[in-house]
């Protein structure tokens, strides 16, 4: 979330797309009731399916799963053709204004610089034009045609109400209304907010759909705004903090992009992670990364880390690979891995294609569990009929399952979508011999390090050398591992304007980022995260509930990420000028010598107005992407493809391009492509969600979910129905090409056939929590279904949009 | 003295004591039931649920003993037309101005006619108590059938409780009744004066 | 932690008043069905607060769970799909339990002293301990809300959370209920909040909108918001004028002391037949001739 | 349960029993009527965060004992915090029944191994399990690790051993995990919160 939950009740109309938060987040939709019922807020939602949000919204639209971005596309040319956008925001704030290189093509579909071989793009053309003066050329009349403005309005105008209807189904009335809601608050004194989840990221266009919204959300001038920015509703409790964390191969801590084999030479690699300013005055913040990340080392190797070793920068694992989630299970499949450690995840429930993910794991020499609770992953060799067909004997796997704690238990901390660190406490001890998450990690590296001390090994010196100065070394305190993260000074830092004057002494937390230094000075085990746990104490502890701005900003309560700021991008909530545009919605402003108001500005504090520097500091540029340069997979402006497993023959924006059916860089695996199915087979649209009732996988081991939602389902319209001859409770079985679900048909008038392309395509539910083990009723994991593909920037799979049969069992 | 006729058999006596006592104790339960002023009846039963509990079962066995008792006594209790002049004059029976009423068999005509509320109201208790029997069949029915059993349920009662208060009353009033149903005989002089025909039938006289 | 008998206003099958002289402010529980989202938090939350777990059950096709009301389900969420626009749908979805009703037909049917009271502030509870099972308590609610348990044959129902209540605090469902659908307070403060809701959604064109506080039984404690009010039977059967059946009144008022006074006068006319016309007696020597 | 017919009978029995002593008068007192005592009167209070979605709603955490030395601390009830400023004091349904999450008839206990080929788990100390865990890891990391790729480039990663992280541990854990595994050398390495 660029904002925060109860931010949202700032707002003056909400849209949910592609998420479902009255169902998904109901705590945090309490802020859009709130909305409603004190500032006549009104609220849309437009999702496949008649939702617990749509229950209370005052308008619904349908949509066909998988189409989003050709309504949002509908979107973007309908502000574009009205002119319903923020002029003064777009031609300050945004990317509109520059020009783009002559050889960026866009052709029937396909951008230009496509390899279909590769299934990726060269990106090299996706770029500003770059003048003498090193800076990107710019044309403020946003005349030009190659200003990002000219391309956009040039490139959305084949997304017309009609063109929306024919891919997504949506009645062209109710795509109007929605858009015509949308533009509404394109004026400075009304803000919309967006409220999406996991129905726009598990899509093979995933990301594009929120950049899509992101790109309506900065025409209209919404980002950076109380009641505005594009809000990622995140599934579980710590989903911010641990990506934040970056357990995951792309990045190291504080989104640090991780060396790959390219990044040979540390100065190279840090010169190019260090964005240098594409415009005069801008801050490029990431001009800093080196900072980052010489501190994060410090914080890993502690003395072993040295300027003469460049800072352990070869001790770094380089990765050759994306090494996410579908492409383990893939080398796993392959046979290529032989050990796999999951902590607190149940990857056979949650990984699509339970098939492959059963057989990846019988090819492992060990697997170790870490869990609060019996989980499937745990149990995937064990015979449990038609629910988890395996026979035991043939699989060679040594299975470990360690008993973790549970959030009662423990004591740390969690980062909510709105980027608040929060603190917690252990109430009670945990039951039997389970332990903590902390002790489990400690206590297998520590035994790991004995047996490097003792046998030595294949490169033992990270092993050897990694920072474990904690008091018990089996047991290390949230508290010991908050403090490292933090980070300290190891010498005085000094102002570098005045040597003279010690920010921090050696020894002492650090209050923030802006005290990192790149000399082995301090350390820091996440710059995002500098600040959490200061000189003052533990500051995500803090329990103030004084709200002086009205706005729900809360600025003592937990710390929030970067630097306690509450509303990212918050100088766009002021004019170019430094005055707020709502002064109703005041968050920070120009006092005449700094910035000051009720949030952390996001900008330093006395940059003025007439230095222009934009508000979107990390960019090298300053201003919000319209148009997205070389940042994502398939293109700098999102185009409508059709899902992996499509009900269309064609892409009806493409029908001549077989190239540009489905998303041309998304990820497909060799031998995953004979797994999809087919509409002659599989002749309708699935898509997979959860019901509030429960909690991924968790819940089903919870008796009270299970009461108040005990068996598995399967959502179908009346028309369908009739047609297959099921009746309302009937047993049915939904099948994929990869495998089948049985389950009790549940059929509704909140499921609507909707004529796509000419033909008519009908939406079958799957709610998603049940599985072999719990005490909810058994059932099928429902990505036994879900094909094997993933987004082409972030691998997330398709869980959303894929095809079925359905037959009454 | 004079002689005794033999009124009630043991069997008959049993059974129609059977019928009593069951009475009372599904009457004094359901009053407990019916009235708060009643409710310390409970207390014999061994409490609220005690009560709720054993009354139908008293009610079941009350019904089978009376069926019983009924199935003996049906031939004998129709009406007849000495009856209906019997019973307009039941002011001078009341009186005790008994002289020159007609002759009566082995029951008289008020005698008859309680034995048919009873055959009545002893059914229909079964069925509307059906009903609303705890926990057993109540939840089977709506709460529409069940709010009419109750209320035929009181009032089945309540005429059956009016009638044995005038059946014990017209058995301690008239004098020489209750050994018929103790000891089983009657003296001539009783039989010869409540129940000439009847009488006449035992003895040939 | 008894209460006083002061803070009682009515106790099932006690024919007196009760000691009347404290009043308590009125409270009730207001449910806005246009912000209720369905997520049975409400339901989740009184399993906890009142230590209840029923039995998990199974799905019938739709989304109501437990399907019904049972001794271990004090509160659930009934869904229904309508159209009151044609071509509108609208998911109403109704969280049902007891109304606590200023006239409660449960009290009055319960023929067992103490087990169902009604508390000066407006809240009607049920106190097993004295409860006999007979199910009185079923045949008096024009809600159907109680239900007896199969393992002990006692009436259970929802109690307002009078434990909570009596200590200062909120009802569970209210204190958890993610949306603000259910808000608790002083019952006028409860109408007055009614008033405003009302009017947004008049503003939103339900011009049907209106409050749920039916006068059949003497108004409740318990009250809904309505988008359709004029329709109450839209949310799953909601009752358009609920009052305690006539036969049940009939059966549990005038019947009562009717009926015992006419046991009374039999026996009564009895003992005086006997004392003034005297025993019926058989002189012999009359018989002998 | 409803009472079988055997178990009737026996009921009636005793009810004769106790009918009779009742008519004796030894009637059941009548208790006062009153609200149920308050559960959490003296119950110790915790601060805690809800571990299902991003709301990151505050709890507050009941348990019974006063923490007293001899008192093992036992949860008795979760309800919301108040103060919390997102969630009010409000939870969902999920939040509402946490108490049922900590007390799952299926929390894991204790350590436990399911050997190649087995059907079922045996239990094992933490020692044997940490001992068993680290040799596998030693082996692989020993026999696979990649020093220098084929271009020479110094890698220093271990990738035949994935790890996929929780979203929904601390940070703290989150950390600590990725120091290890970034400290071993692993690079296959991912979390739930990509899906």
């Amino acid at each position: 979330m660029t904002n925060h939950w109860v931010d949202i009740k700032n707002a003056d109309f909400i849209l949910i797309m592609g998420g479902n938060a009255a169902e998904a987040h109901p705590c945090g939709f309490k802020w859009v009731t709130e909305a409603k019922a004190n500032r006549k807020a009104t609220l849309a939602v437009v999702d496949p399916r008649f939702t617990r949000s749509a229950a209370v919204a005052d308008f619904y639209a349908p949509i066909r799963p998988g189409s989003d971005i050709a309504f949002l596309g509908g979107v973007i040319n309908y502000l574009l053709s009205h002119d319903l956008i923020h002029h003064d925001y777009v031609k300050a704030y945004t990317n509109a204004p520059y020009l783009v290189r002559e050889d960026f093509t866009f052709d029937d579909g396909i951008f230009s610089g496509y390899n279909a071989d590769k299934r990726s793009y060269d990106r090299e053309s996706w770029n500003y034009q770059i003048g003498a003066d090193g800076y990107v050329m710019v044309d403020p009349t946003m005349q030009d045609p190659r200003c990002v403005y000219q391309l956009m309005k040039q490139h959305y105008s084949r997304y017309t109400p009609e063109m929306v209807t024919q891919v997504c189904g949506t009645p062209t009335a109710d795509f109007l209304k929605v858009a015509e809601m949308i533009g509404a608050t394109a004026t400075p004194d009304k803000v919309m907010t967006i409220m999406y989840a996991l129905g726009w990221t598990q899509h093979t266009v995933g990301s594009q759909n929120i950049r899509a919204m992101a790109m309506i959300q900065l025409l209209l001038g919404n980002i950076g705004r109380p009641g505005g920015g594009v809000n990622a509703l995140r599934g579980h409790a710590n989903v911010q903090g641990i990506t934040d964390m970056c357990l995951y191969s792309d990045v190291l801590p504080g989104y640090l992009g991780a060396p790959t084999d390219a990044d040979a030479v540390r100065e190279e690699y840090l010169a190019k992670k260090s964005l240098k300013p594409l415009r005069p005055n801008q801050m490029s913040y990431w001009q800093n990364f080196p900072k980052f990340h010489t501190s994060l080392m410090k914080s890993w190797y502690g003395n072993a880390a040295t300027a003469e070793n460049g800072f352990c920068y070869d001790w770094l694992p380089k990765k050759d690979a994306p090494y996410d989630v579908l492409h383990i299970f893939e080398l796993m499949h392959q046979g290529k891995m032989n050990g796999f450690l999951c902590q607190g995840f149940n990857p056979l429930a949650a990984v699509s294609c339970v098939k492959k993910v059963r057989e990846s794991l019988a090819k492992l020499k060990y697997l170790v569990v870490m869990d609060p609770l019996a989980t499937e992953t745990s149990e995937f060799w064990q015979d449990y009929g038609e629910y988890n067909e395996v026979d035991p004997a043939q699989v060679q796997t040594e299975v470990f399952r360690l008993p973790a704690t549970c959030f009662a238990e423990d004591t740390g901390s969690f980062t909510n979508s709105g980027r608040v660190l929060q603190w917690h406490w252990a109430a009670a001890e945990p039951p039997g011999e389970t332990r903590s998450d902390l002790d489990i990690v400690a206590g297998i590296f520590t035994r790991l390090r004995e047996l490097y001390q003792k046998e030595g090994g294949a490169f033992p010196d990270p092993v050897l050398n990694l920072a474990w100065a904690y008091s018990t070394p089996l047991t290390p305190s949230p508290e010991e591992v908050a403090k490292e993260f933090n980070g300290k000074a190891i010498a005085d830092v000094t102002d570098p304007k005045d040597p003279t004057k010690v920010l921090a002494k050696a020894g002492e937390q650090l209050a923030t980022f802006a005290h990192l230094r790149d000399d082995g000075s301090t350390s820091c085990g996440n710059w995002l995260y500098c600040g959490a746990w200061s000189q003052a104490g533990n500051l995500m502890a803090r329990r103030d509930t004084a709200d002086p701005s009205g706005l729900g900003f809360y600025p003592a309560w937990g710390f929030s990420w970067p630097a306690n700021r509450r509303v990212l991008y918050n100088r766009a909530n002021a004019d170019p000028a430094g005055k707020p545009w709502d002064p109703k919605r005041k968050t920070i402003a120009w006092d005449g010598t700094k910035w000051s108001g009720f949030d952390v500005p996001d900008m330093a504090p006395n940059a003025a107005p007439e230095q222009d520097v934009g508000p979107f500091i990390m960019h090298p540029d300053g201003v919000g992407h319209l148009f997205a340069l070389k940042g994502m997979a398939e293109g700098p402006f999102p185009e409508h493809y059709e899902p992996f497993e499509t009900p269309l023959a064609t892409n009806p924006m493409h029908p001549k391009n077989p190239l540009a059916t489905r998303n041309p860089a998304a990820r497909i695996f060799k031998g995953d492509e004979a797994d999809l199915g087919t509409v002659d087979k599989f002749p309708y649209v699935a898509t997979t969600y959860r019901l509030t009732e429960h909690q991924h996988y968790w819940t089903k081991n919870v008796l009270s979910s299970a009461i108040v939602q005990p068996a598995q389902f399967i959502e179908m319209d009346e028309t369908l129905a009739k047609e297959k001859g099921i009746a309302n409770g009937d047993v049915v079985k939904v099948s994929s090409h990869r495998g089948y679900v049985r389950a009790t048909a549940v059929v509704t008038r909140r499921l609507k056939p909707l004529t796509v392309d000419g033909k008519t395509v009908h939406t079958v539910g799957v709610p998603i929590h049940w599985g072999f083990v719990g005490v909810a009723k058994q059932g099928f994991l429902a990505n036994r279904l879900t094909p094997y593909v993933g987004d082409a920037n972030s691998q997330t799979p398709e869980y959303k949009a894929f095809l079925v049969n359905i037959e009454k069992a | 003295m004079s002689q005794l006729i033999k009124r009630y058999t043991s069997k008959e006596r049993s059974n129609h004591w059977v019928v009593a006592i069951a009475f009372i104790l599904a009457g004094l339960s359901g009053l407990a039931l019916f009235h708060p002023a009643f409710f310390f009846l409970a207390h014999l039963f061994g409490g609220g649920p005690w009560t709720r509990i054993l009354h139908p079962f008293i009610g079941v066995l009350m019904f089978l003993s009376f069926m019983v008792l009924a199935g003996r006594f049906w031939s004998l209790n129709r009406i007849t037309p000495a009856d209906r002049e019997w019973r307009k004059r039941i002011k001078d029976v009341l009186c005790n101005r008994d002289r020159g009423l007609p002759e009566v068999g082995k029951y008289n005509a008020g005698q008859k006619y309680l034995f048919w509320v009873m055959v009545i109201c002893v059914p229909l208790l079964l069925l509307s108590g059906f009903f609303i029997w705890q926990p057993w069949f109540a939840p089977i029915f709506p709460v529409g059938v069940i709010r009419i059993a109750v209320v035929v349920h009181a009032l089945a009662a309540w005429i059956m409780i009016l009638g044995i208060v005038v059946h014990v009353y017209a058995a301690i009033w008239v004098k020489g009744t209750i050994r018929a149903m103790t000891r089983g005989t009657v003296t001539e002089a009783w039989a010869k004066h409540h129940h000439r025909a009847w009488y006449r039938q035992m003895t040939g006289k | 932690m008894a209460l006083q008998s002061l803070d009682i206003k009515a106790r099932s099958a006690t024919t007196t008043p009760t000691p009347q002289a404290r009043g308590a402010i009125p409270v009730a529980k207001l449910i806005d069905i246009s912000k209720c989202i369905g997520c049975k938090a409400c339901q989740v939350a009184c399993m906890q607060w009142n230590d209840l777990r029923d039995e998990v059950g199974d799905n019938v096709g739709v989304y109501d769970n437990p399907a019904d009301l049972t001794a271990q389900s004090w509160t659930v969420m009934r869904f229904s799909e309508v159209e009151v626009e044609q071509g509108r749908l609208e998911w109403l979805i109704r969280k049902d339990g007891c109304m606590h009703c200023a006239d409660p037909g449960c009290l009055k049917a319960c023929p067992a002293p103490g087990a169902i009271v009604q508390y000066a502030n407006g809240i009607v509870d049920f106190h097993e301990e004295h409860c006999i099972g007979c199910g009185y308590c079923v045949t008096g609610c024009p809600f159907d809300i109680p239900r007896i348990s199969k393992k002990d044959s006692k009436a259970y129902k929802c109690t307002l959370c009078s434990d909570r209540v009596a200590v200062g605090l909120e009802p569970a469902c209210v204190k958890t209920c993610p949306t603000g659908a259910i808000v608790f307070g002083s019952k006028e403060d409860m109408i007055h909040h009614a008033e405003g809701r009302i009017a947004d959604l008049k503003e939103r064109g339900y011009a049907n909108a209106g409050l749920y506080d039916p006068a059949g039984v003497g108004g409740t404690h318990v009250m809904y918001v309505l988008q359709h009010a004029d329709q109450p039977q839209l949310y799953a059967d909601l009752p358009k004028d609920p009052h305690i059946s006539p036969l049940v009144a009939l059966w549990k008022g005038v019947t009562k002391p009717l009926m015992s006074l006419g046991i009374g006068v039999a026996v009564l006319a009895g003992f005086f037949h006997y004392v003034t016309a005297g025993p019926k007696e058989v002189e012999e020597e009359n018989e002998t001739d | 349960m409803q009472v079988t017919r055997r178990q009737f009978f026996r009921i009636c029995a005793a009810g004769v029993g106790s009918s009779s002593l009742a008519a004796l008068g030894f009637a059941p007192g009548e208790a006062l009527a009153g609200v149920r005592a308050f559960k959490l009167a003296r119950a110790s209070e915790t601060r805690s965060t809800c571990p299902y979605c991003s709301v990151s709603c505050g709890l507050l955490v009941y348990s019974l004992g006063d923490k007293a030395k001899n008192a093992k601390s036992e949860i008795i009830h979760i309800e919301g915090d108040p103060d919390h400023p997102v969630n009010r004091g409000t939870l969902c349904p999920k939040g509402a029944g946490l108490l049922d999450l900590v007390h799952s008839e299926n929390r894991l206990k204790y350590p436990e191994v399911r050997a190649p080929s087995s059907k079922e788990w045996k239990r094992i100390s933490w020692d044997e399990a940490f001992d068993r865990i680290a040799k596998h890891m030693k082996a692989d990391r020993d026999k696979n690790f990649i020093t220098t790729n084929d271009q020479g480039v110094t890698v220093n990663r271990w990738n035949t051993t994935g790890l996929l992280a929780s979203s929904a541990a601390s940070n703290e854990t989150g950390y600590l995990t990725v120091k290890v595994a970034r400290g071993l050398g692993i690079v296959a390495l991912d979390t739930q919160a990509r899906i």
